[in-house]
């Protein structure tokens, strides 16, 4: 059977990175394509060469065999080749709908954009992929979930030749992932080439047929699913074989850290109440917009609430002041990398420090010694990969952006800690890392609150599961109570516990 | 290490054009004549560093030359008043003060774009020091202040000192960190615990007050008090820091840049004055070199893409 | 404690040390430069034309250098480098007469002539100020010719350029005291164009529509009144509002035959620059040195005498009315 | 710019809301104008007289035209500072020719003017879409470098009214059914211009770019001709503004419209458009631009002294813009709440 799009033996050099070397993938119709490998191996400039965004160092794109050139993200689209990149690309200011079919807006005979046509194949859309998002809303405060599943919306719009989807699920819980392999394989059995990205394995082993494996940009393997293990995967990725991937070390919980008393915020949660003791891991599951974010910004002291109360330690804390939060001893690591965790353009260094101005000064002045050897020590103890850390955020590799928000704030030493998505977009290896670190932190008497999409990561790493539904908290499950079921059920509201 | 480069690009082209106006235009090199070429630049200097601390943090402010003009006023009101000047100035640097905090809260408390309020205020207070002044002009100041102004001692002590103090602010504290921080992303800012919306109130707040401290001097340097006074500075002030690097989006900018850029406009007009030079093109040649200072280094990074892109092309 | 107004020294104004030779032929090759308010305004660029034919005249080498934006402080920069050009004279119009006198003391100093036309320069920062014809006569004549022309009675307004400008409030008060002459009339506003053409324009407008029933508009600047003379001659007011003040034959020719206006006056602001550029060259020469009394030949224009405060009047202004127009070209 | 806190979501049945939402946004504008005819009116009748409004019309004729041009700029997330000087270039361009070669008929003039405008314009396009210089800058320096071709050009001459055919200066006085001429070119224009910015692929892609420029490279959007094309089309309103002041005006001169791009920067925010690109609409602008003018009329009628009219007519702006921004966060606030409401 032949590629319908190929690339083959494609290079591509950011400077001293040499993101990609000598890669040949080929996407058959009909065929759902994995591409494995770790943070930084490369996944997303492959991505971004085939969808026209970078142009090869050296090396070829084929479509149906012949040599092309994407010189814009526009050629790559008249080619059939609908993509969904790793960050959301929405225009806050337009509405929903507008987004979807920006630039394909159906149109009258005069050149008039058609707006009722465009609402309801919008609708149509929607309905086919179970989102309860009102097209006419505009994109502005959607969270990120939202985010992925409008651009998600707006890959499957254009009926394309050939599907790329770049981590589509990381912020995703499992029905809205469920829903969206069940419209891919619709697609696939169409004759759509689709290649597909995802750190979690489970997901490429239940959506893909092939997958292929990158390591620092080269190319390892391709391998049928059939004839693979997701362990040897992982040790394909990883290059070495892989330690429990929730190694949850038991902790007698402490005295109370976080309180959080009656807490409302009008329109999106109501009435939460929990407390989060020292040394225990608590997490906050939900489905998508169930307000779990809303209430962890809240806590941090993002937004202010209409009514209730949040107590570190037994103090109160002043309602939307984050500085007082962290003073109290708080951290709070944002789902939103791109737009709330980093600042793009300064240097990996100066974000980390962000968060410890005070620390790594010399008298008045900002001493670049203590700043480096701060960010220095974090990124070691995260494997962060990059070439240096006076580089721009900006140009690390998703993963590893996430790497760094992280250790912006593990640097605080925080009494307690709140992550919302915290592996999100991050490699096994890492996450296996991440997760070590959550519960050594445990351990060593810090409170932590876990937001998650991920049902494995939270049944696999908390002590005590908090469930919300529709802004409420509906569930409180011990860790030997949590399971798949409990906690899906009291998601979806059918039970209240 | 963008700014870098651009730094040296500016200090280069000053060296350049020192050099072809030493040689080439008579009556430049002489003590008399810098002197009032850096006496003419006292007031965008002062008043272009606060501007790069507003610019960087993405806010911009164009009611500088007004309040100038109210500060003026007040200064001219209070001493037909028979205040004393010792105890005018203060009153000036509040009023000021006071400019620059009204500017601060309309931004920070109500989230308005500077360059909305700014525009506002820009003839809010150049209204206010006509009324306050009216059609008067103030001109029997004291010699004691009037005489040392005309010299370039005082101002330039003073500039440098607040040159130095700014540009250590800027680049070597918290302070200065932070305001980076907020120009580049002031929502992860905000999320990092930085007192995003207190720390750009006070950088207007400084505007305000650098703006009162250049009408002082200029005032002793005219010996005239008018309400009118500096009009059309806030123009000067901007071109002076955007062609010191400073980046219009914020994030980007450093302070010894824009001082240099100060000069750099100031012996540009000086010597082109000298060498008889129509006004016009001296408008002509101030906004090319605006334009120039961006396009350069930019057409070069195009050009590079283009041709890197052709042999990329199979 | 502290300096106060009270205790600012009085500015003693320097009385000229050097003695003055009558007799003296003008010299060859002199350097005069023209400072206006702001080039590349027509009056500026008549005035200055003037002094250049002057300076062929005698042989000197006149130009005009200054910024393009009137406002207050903009001239002294060019004090400065004239200075380092070392001219033999400076002839100013001062935008502010105050801010410029230190500038002009320096060239004083530095051995340059100070001449300053259209508008006086604090009186220490010049050797002489041409004036263009008395604030006294102007103001009283434009109080007349608006009187005569309505008939002494009714309503009337003042269309003035900026609050700041020197010339238009002194004019302005001489005005307001002729006006005590006739009790029937009613000096109603004093509006503000701000020499800017939209603004004199909409000002018209308002002053119409606040006072329906004003019968004449004053304005003493060449912008308001060719604004003000635009605004009536498509509007319902047309001759029955009547129009006076200072402007240029060109600029009004077209409303002074429409009937728009009946009568306006100006002095002729090459013979302005012309005198001015002949003053400059007899200080430069050492004819005069600017203290009254003192004697100097204008070319075309004839002898003149240096009066109180070394002020050198060019003649009364000419009134224009579709009679006398067409002789004029300006 | 994104939200500091308060992250506004439009949430289920938010149709009606939204649109609720974008009638208020004009509404705050709307709601001023009346309250200064009402005051005004109220205090001086003849304001309201026919005569008078249709003085007002006029003279906010050409803000209002430049306001328009202005708002497709500023909605892709550039500014262009330089239209003052392009209306001084081609105002002085169109009378000079006007007066020095009577023979050229009045349409070619208006036609080149234009063309001159949109020449400008796309010299301000190239600096900002092909180069990438940032629009603030590359138009600052355009600000200073037209303005200074306008002064050699002029060398200190003045065209005045009677220097130019009638025919041409009739343009600028006349009416058609009682409504100014000047004023219908606007309107057209405004229409014209609403109507491709809401209907047109082209101009929803206006707002894309404006509000992400990134991702509208990524949604295949030719962000470089779009940005281009805004640029020509604003040079060519602010041509078509020259030739307006000329015919306005009567007498034009090197300094005609020095000053005034604060002016209509400000008549576009008041009119509710976002600085930053992404939001806002050629109708708010053009009330921006009446109320803006209209003001100064108000100051004149209503006797303020001279003195104070600067002031006032600054405090009212600032004014303006504030209520502005309370409504949409009133706006905000209630739809959250009614969202919530809906939850339940
Ligand atoms: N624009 C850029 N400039 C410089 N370096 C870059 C740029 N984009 C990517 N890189 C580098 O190229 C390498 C590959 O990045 P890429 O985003 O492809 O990784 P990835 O496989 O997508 O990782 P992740 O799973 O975290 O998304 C990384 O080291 C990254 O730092
Ligand atoms: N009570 C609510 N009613 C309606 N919509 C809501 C409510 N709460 C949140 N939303 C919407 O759901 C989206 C997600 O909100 P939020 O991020 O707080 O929930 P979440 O559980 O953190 O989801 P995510 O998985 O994205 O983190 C937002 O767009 C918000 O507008
Ligand atoms: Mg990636
Ligand atoms: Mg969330």
């Amino acid at each position: 059977m032949d590629a319908v799009l190929a690339l083959a033996e494609a290079s591509k050099s950011f400077g001293a990175v040499r993101a990609l070397r000598e890669v040949s993938l080929r996407l058959v119709a009909g065929e759902a394509h994995a591409l494995a490998g770790e943070n930084g191996a490369g996944k997303s400039t492959l991505v971004k060469i085939l969808s026209g965004v970078h142009r090869p160092d050296n090396g070829r794109i084929l479509l149906d065999g012949a040599p092309v050139d994407f010189g814009r993200p526009a050629d790559a689209q008249q080619a059939g080749v609908a993509v969904i990149y790793q960050e959301p690309t929405l225009f806050p200011d337009l509405s929903i709908v507008e987004n979807i079919f920006m630039g394909r807006q159906p149109r009258t005979r005069f050149g008039r954009i058609d707006r009722t046509a465009m609402s309801e194949q919008a609708r149509r859309l929607f309905a086919r992929l179970g989102v309860h998002l009102d097209p006419e809303q505009a994109a502005r405060g959607l969270s990120i979930a939202d985010q992925q599943l409008v651009e998600i919306a707006k890959a499957l719009s254009r009926d394309a030749r050939v599907l790329i989807m770049d981590e589509p699920t990381a912020a995703l819980s499992g029905n809205e992932v469920a829903r969206l392999f069940g419209v891919v394989n619709a697609l696939r059995e169409q004759g759509c080439a689709v290649l597909f990205i995802s750190h979690r394995l489970d997901e490429i082993f239940e959506l893909c047929q092939r997958v292929t494996t990158l390591r620092d940009g080269t190319l390892v393997a391709e391998h049928l699913i059939a004839d693979i293990t997701p362990d040897d995967l992982v040790r394909r990725m990883v290059g070495r074989d892989l330690d429990a991937l929730y190694p949850k070390q038991d902790s007698a919980p402490g005295e109370i850290a976080l309180e959080v008393h009656r807490l409302t915020r009008e329109g999106v949660f109501t009435d939460v109440s929990f407390q989060v003791r020292r040394g225990e891991i608590v997490a906050l599951a939900g489905l998508v917009g169930a307000g779990r974010t809303e209430v962890v910004r809240t806590v941090f002291g993002i937004d202010r609430q209409d009514a209730g109360w949040v107590e570190v330690g037994g103090r109160r804390l002043r309602p939307a002041s984050p500085t007082a939060a962290m003073a109290a001893g708080l951290a709070l690591v944002p789902e939103d990398r791109r737009q709330q965790g980093l600042v793009m353009d300064l240097s990996i260094e100066r974000n980390v420090a962000l968060t410890g101005l005070a620390d790594v000064r010399r008298g008045p002045l900002i001493s670049r010694a203590a700043e480096h050897a701060r960010a220095r020590d974090w990124a070691v103890r995260l494997r962060l990969k990059f070439a240096r850390l006076s580089d721009p955020v900006g140009v690390l590799s998703g993963g590893n952006q996430q790497k760094v928000v992280l250790a912006k704030w593990l640097a605080r030493k925080p009494s307690v800690l709140i992550v919302d998505e915290p592996t999100r977009g991050i490699d096994v290896g890492t996450k296996a890392e991440v997760h070590r670190l959550l519960s050594e932190l445990a351990v060593s008497g810090v409170a932590v609150l876990m937001v998650s999409s991920e049902l494995p990561e939270v049944l696999g790493m908390a002590d005590r599961v908090l469930v919300m539904h529709e802004g409420r908290l509906v569930a409180e499950l011990p860790r030997d109570e949590a399971t798949e079921e409990s906690v899906m059920s009291a998601a979806t509201g059918r039970t209240a516990a | 290490m963008l700014a870098r480069r651009w730094e040296s690009l500016i200090l280069v082209l000053l060296v350049a054009v020192c050099v072809w106006a030493a040689l080439g235009v008579d009556g430049f090199a002489n003590t008399s004549n810098v002197s009032f070429l850096l006496l003419d630049t006292t007031e965008i200097a002062l008043m272009a560093l606060s501007m790069t601390f507003v610019v960087v943090a993405a806010e911009i402010d164009l009611s500088v030359a007004s309040t100038l003009g109210l500060s003026c006023a007040v200064l001219g009101w209070l001493w037909n008043a028979g205040l004393s000047i010792e105890a005018i100035m203060p009153i000036c640097l509040m009023v000021g003060t006071l400019c620059g905090a009204v500017n601060g809260l309309l931004v920070t408390r109500l989230g308005l774009p500077s360059l909305a309020v700014t525009i506002g205020t820009f003839a809010l207070y150049r209204g206010l020091a006509y009324v306050i002044l009216g059609d008067q002009a103030v001109a029997d100041l004291p010699a004691a202040y009037t005489t040392p102004a005309t010299q370039p001692l005082i101002p330039l002590v003073l500039v440098a000192a607040l040159g130095v103090g700014a540009a250590v602010l800027l680049h070597a504290t918290g302070v200065g960190r932070a305001v980076f921080a907020i120009g580049a992303n002031q929502e992860a800012a905000f999320f990092a615990g930085i007192r995003v919306k207190r720390i750009k109130f006070w950088l207007f707040v400084a505007s305000g007050a650098m703006a009162a401290l250049a009408s002082l001097i200029l005032t002793f340097r005219y010996a005239s008090a008018r309400a009118d006074n500096g009009v059309g500075l806030e123009l000067a002030v901007v071109a002076a820091v955007l062609l010191g690097g400073v980046s219009i989006f914020g994030g980007r900018g450093s302070l010894p840049g824009v001082l240099m850029a100060v000069l750099l406009l100031g012996v540009v007009r000086n010597a082109l004055i000298l060498a008889d030079v129509a006004n016009e093109v001296l408008n002509f040649v101030t906004g090319l070199l605006l334009v120039a200072s961006v396009l350069v280094p930019n057409l070069g990074a195009l050009w590079r893409r283009r041709s890197t892109s052709q042999q990329e092309v199979p | 404690g502290g300096t106060t107004k009270g205790d600012a020294a009085p500015q003693q104004s320097s009385a000229p040390a050097a003695t003055a030779n009558p007799n003296a032929p003008l010299k060859q090759g002199l350097k005069i430069a023209f400072l206006p308010k702001q080039v590349n305004n027509p009056y500026f660029t008549i005035a200055d034309g003037g002094g250049a034919n002057a300076g062929k005249e005698f042989g000197a080498e006149v130009k005009e250098v200054g910024p393009s934006d009137a406002n207050a402080s903009s001239q002294v920069s060019y004090i400065n480098t004239l200075m380092q050009q070392r001219q033999d004279a400076i002839v100013i119009s001062a935008n502010d007469p105050n801010a410029v006198v230190p500038a002009l003391k320096q060239a004083m100093s530095a051995g340059i002539k100070v001449v300053s036309y259209d508008s006086d320069s604090g009186q220490d920062g010049r050797h002489l100020f041409v004036n263009q014809a008395s604030a006294e006569d102007l103001g009283r004549t434009e109080a007349q010719l608006i009187a005569e022309q309505i008939g002494g009675k009714g309503k009337i307004a003042i269309l003035s350029a900026t609050p700041n400008a020197t010339n238009q409030n002194t004019w302005i008060d001489f005005i307001k005291d002729e006006l005590k002459k006739y009790p029937d009339m009613e000096l109603v506003k004093v509006a503000y164009g701000n020499d800017d053409d939209q603004k004199s324009f909409t000002e018209t407008q308002g002053l119409l529509r606040s006072y329906p029933d004003l019968k004449g508009i004053i304005s003493p600047t060449t912008v308001g009144i060719a604004a003000a003379a635009r605004y009536l001659s498509n509007s319902p007011y047309k001759g029955r509002v009547k129009l006076t003040g200072l402007g240029t034959p060109n600029q009004l020719r077209k409303f002074v035959k429409d009937g728009t206006i009946d009568g306006f006056e100006l002095w002729n602001p090459g013979d302005l620059g012309y005198l001015a550029a002949y003053a400059a060259a007899a200080l430069a020469s050492g004819q005069i040195t600017g203290a009254e009394g003192e004697k100097f030949k204008a070319g075309k224009l004839g002898e003149y005498t240096v009066g109180a405060k070394g002020e050198v009047l060019l003649g009364k202004p000419t009134v224009f009315t579709k009679d006398n127009i067409d002789d004029f070209n300006f | 710019m994104t939200a500091l806190t308060e992250a506004t979501r439009p949430g289920a049945g938010g149709r009606g809301l939204i649109d609720r939402l974008t009638r208020v946004r004009e509404l705050g504008i709307v709601l001023a104008l009346a309250a200064l005819f009402g005051v005004t009116g109220a205090v001086n009748p003849s304001f309201l007289s026919v005569g008078s409004i249709r003085d007002i019309l006029l003279n906010s004729a050409i803000v209002a035209m430049l306001a328009v041009g202005q708002t497709l700029v500023i909605v892709t997330r550039n500014v262009d500072l330089s239209i003052s000087s392009i209306v001084g270039l081609t105002g002085f361009g169109g009378a000079l020719v006007l007066a020095d070669h009577p023979a050229v008929p009045i349409p070619v003039v208006i036609a080149g003017c234009v063309t001159l405008g949109a020449a400008c314009g796309a010299i301000n396009g190239l600096l900002v879409g092909m180069a990438k210089v940032p629009a603030l800058v590359a138009t600052l320096g355009t600000l200073y470098a037209f303005r200074g071709i306008d002064y050699a050009w002029a060398g200190g001459r003045q065209v005045n009214a009677a220097d130019m055919p009638e025919s041409f200066l009739a343009l600028g006085s006349r009416s058609v059914l009682g409504v100014p001429l000047l004023a219908l070119v606007t309107l057209t224009v405004l229409l014209a211009v609403g109507w491709m910015l809401r209907n047109l692929r082209s101009g929803r892609e206006l707002y894309a770019i404006g509000s992400n420029p990134d991702a509208a490279l990524l949604a295949g959007i030719r962000v470089r001709r779009r940005v281009m094309a805004a640029f020509v089309a604003n040079g060519a309103l602010a041509g078509l503004a020259g030739v307006m002041w000329a015919a306005r005006f009567g007498t034009v001169d090197a300094t005609v419209a020095t000053g005034r791009e604060l002016d209509v920067i400000a008549a576009v925010v008041v009119g509710g458009v976002a600085i930053f690109g992404g939001s806002g609409t050629v109708f708010g602008a053009a009330l921006g631009a009446l109320l803006l003018t209209g003001i100064t009329s108000a100051l004149a009628v209503l006797r303020v002294d001279a003195l104070a009219q600067t002031a006032i007519n600054g405090a009212l702006l600032i004014a303006a813009i504030v209520l502005d921004r309370l409504l949409a966060l009133r706006v905000a606030g209630t739809l959250r709440r009614r969202r919530y409401r809906d939850a339940r």
